[in-house]
């Protein structure tokens, strides 16, 4: 629960991206199956303890990963999607690019977890391009994995490197998808998304909710 | 999915993830009245018969099935129909050899059918799976199965549009399976199984052979397991000769 | 070519449908893919030498079938469409019943041989329903396989049981698919589907082309 | 596609299939200017390199290139690029680390570029190989790569609709091969492999490994060899680590 009384935004602090990586990961039950986008998110993986069975997928056919191979014992044929070598699990398996992706669109993902420019109240998410005017911008199956994943939760920063807030009330960058997101994990809060808004479940602690706020820009709700 | 039980070197309670049900019952459990069941197998090979005659046992009714075949004599399928607990059936072949109880039923009113194109047929359960709610196929342009459905000329070809058709159940017959579910068939018994396996929200699979976790070639794996809930092993011997 | 000096239809010895098949069977050169439908179509694989590399596809993931299996050395594992048992190549191979209908639909079947009620000189082809009133008939994957192979040939005797003429102007059955066949072979004759219409490739010793015709609603052109 | 070769035990003329061609050069013959190339890969995995390599040698120019990203460094597809060979790029991950060469043609307008989502880009392509001219997916709805786009809304869901794509030529790179063109593929080097493989009128694999026919076991081969046309042996190696 937040605690509104402690006031002063200074002593609270943030969490680094590993801390964020964990938080996420203490959220996934054993039996999920879930994808991990580039960057915070491919952290998630090593903070789940192996005996905790989940599956997790990689959009180029790989399912069942397993830990990070040590040095040296990399195998060159087998890389996930942000083309970091991998390992594969007891009960892993491959399969070509539509069938993982038929995974993906058919709704057989419990979640997909990835980073994000921005997300709305709404649970629109913004994260594959800075401007209307990127020329180049690449997606990957960022859109595919938004829209199919029976839940999308976004770890993020809070606000931008120059304090500008993520958590906004529309998208100001261009649409991953609508609607998509169900839960924001950021340095200093979890936050729901419901018909309300967007939800705090759980704050850094020292951090009040006046000073959340102030780093947010969509409205912030408590429980019900 | 994860069913916990102690692990006695550790010590301690764990769990993992394991789909083997031990039994019939279990397996069937919370089959819906009104339900769709996709029901695996071509001919006689790869239909999961224990299945079936589990969801006799079962009870549920107003069902919807979708298979190849309409049944034949008067078990499986057929029985289940006899029974008065099929309400409609979707099938590319329902007369055959055989098939007394779908033609004297589909006759006398107590039965409805949708004939679909084999192809259309699997490919709308593969759409299901997928995630493609709709998609234009050439088959069946201009016959009477595609009265009243849309049309569209695309790149010169005629097409149809056909829907995806999504299973609250699929039965499935496997050859191998594993505790995570995952999948390989026999021979011609694969046919409808893995696609099957992908487009229903409850995946029930009777598999010859249950391997440990990790037997299985991951390059051989037919079904993974994301797509199955329950295994039960059912060494069902083979099909009839 | 026809021969139109003998007129004599009585002298005529129609093909019996191993014939029938086996015409069929000279026609198809090695390396083609080939999906046979059930009926005389089948006995076409009987007609092609082993050593004439022809793969056969059945549409329930089957591709590369081989000569039918020796009484009591039946896999009761392996069957075709027909239901009846077949043998596997080396070199075949097994898929689900969605990527074999890709295999059909996809346009990768060189050649599909089915039987048929009627066909149309336009290459309508009505194979699957003997009446608009046919309660409860079945089709199969005659429609994907007319639609979607590269080729189809239909054999069928070259009128019904009682005289009347399956090669006709427009098909009175419900059809299969629009202008799909491109040849057909009877007991009597071999006719291509033109824009011009049915022409006649080859007939039977001692039949005259008035003979056909005479057996023929559709009108009969000589090559070109 | 069948080879004629004098059969000394039967002392005659026979032939059988063999799509096994003996250079790089038979490889790549009749590949037209113009041509829709599908580039198999996923990152430096199950990339067909020596068929890139061949095709800047073969010469083809105003290609239209398929592929996941838009390559790295000065090699293979950047070069390809770099030599002006390319007017359009369709693929899902253009700007990654190393892609100067694209980003600086493109920059300068000297190459065309359809982004297209990973996911809707596999799809399109086992749509081409699959014969479904298109088919409606909830993927991009309401963001600008569906711009223009026919949507619809099925089942509560928004949709677009998209196309298949189809190749003129898919350059695929396999673990083993046979005489038929039956492949397999090693681990993830998978990926866009077997679904560009069915997309393209001819298809054309360089395989590590060559076996002779009725090795491969028939149920794990994952790209019969009817969606293959010339194969070419080309003993690569690793990826790079």
């Amino acid at each position: 629960m937040p605690d509104t009384q402690k006031a002063d935004p200074t002593e609270a602090k943030p969490l680094g991206r590993g801390a964020m990586a964990a938080r996420v990961a203490a959220d996934i039950p054993e039996g999920w199956c879930v994808n991990l986008g580039i960057g915070i998110p491919t952290l998630v993986a090593d903070h789940v303890p192996v005996e905790r069975e989940v599956i997790f997928h990689s959009e180029n056919g790989v399912l069942g990963m397993g830990p990070a191979p040590a040095k040296g014992h990399e195998n060159p044929w087998l890389i996930n999607a942000g083309k970091q070598h991998v390992t594969l699990r007891p009960g892993g398996s491959f399969t070509h690019h539509a069938d993982s992706f038929a995974i993906i669109r058919g709704g057989h993902l419990d979640l997909c977890v990835l980073g994000a420019f921005e997300v709305a109240e709404n649970g629109d998410v913004a994260n594959w391009a800075t401007s209307e005017n990127d020329t180049a911008p690449a997606v990957g199956g960022a859109m595919d994995l938004a829209a199919g994943a029976k839940r999308l939760w976004v770890v993020m920063e809070h606000t931008t490197k120059d304090g500008r807030p993520r958590l906004v009330q529309r998208c100001s960058y261009p649409l991953t998808a609508l609607g998509a997101a169900s839960r924001v994990y950021t340095n200093l809060a979890v936050l729901d998304i419901t018909p309300r808004g967007f939800v705090v479940r759980d704050m850094i602690p020292g951090l009040s909710l006046e000073a959340l706020q102030a780093r947010t820009e969509a409205r912030l709700h408590l429980p019900a | 999915m994860a069913n916990g039980f102690v692990d006695r070197e550790r010590g301690g309670w764990t769990s993992m993830i394991d789909k083997t049900v031990r039994s019939m019952a279990e397996a069937m459990a919370g089959i819906a009245d009104g339900s769709t069941i996709l029901l695996g197998g071509f001919g006689a090979v790869g239909q999961p018969n224990a299945l079936l005659d589990g969801l006799i046992e079962q009870g549920a009714t107003d069902l919807t099935v979708v298979a190849n075949n309409a049944g034949t004599g008067h078990v499986g399928l057929a029985r289940l129909m006899e029974l008065g607990r099929v309400r409609r059936i979707i099938c590319s072949y329902p007369r055959s050899v055989g098939s007394v109880v779908f033609e004297e039923m589909f006759r006398a009113g107590k039965l409805e059918l949708e004939l679909v194109p084999q192809g259309t047929l699997a490919e709308r359960m593969r759409a299901a799976g997928a995630g493609i709610p709709a998609f234009f196929t050439p088959t069946a342009y201009g016959t009477k199965l595609a009265a009243g459905k849309e049309t569209r000329e695309i790149n010169g070809r005629h097409c149809v549009l056909e829907h995806a058709l999504p299973g609250d159940v699929a039965l499935v017959e496997a050859w191998e399976a594993d505790r995570w579910g995952n999948l390989t068939y026999r021979l011609s018994g694969r046919n409808f199984n893995p696609v099957m396996a992908m487009a229903a929200k409850l995946t029930i699979v009777q598999t010859q052979h249950i391997v440990e976790l990790g037997a299985l070639d991951p390059q051989c794996v037919v079904t993974p397991g994301i797509f199955v809930n329950r295994v039960l092993h059912v060494p069902y011997g083979d099909p009839p000769l």
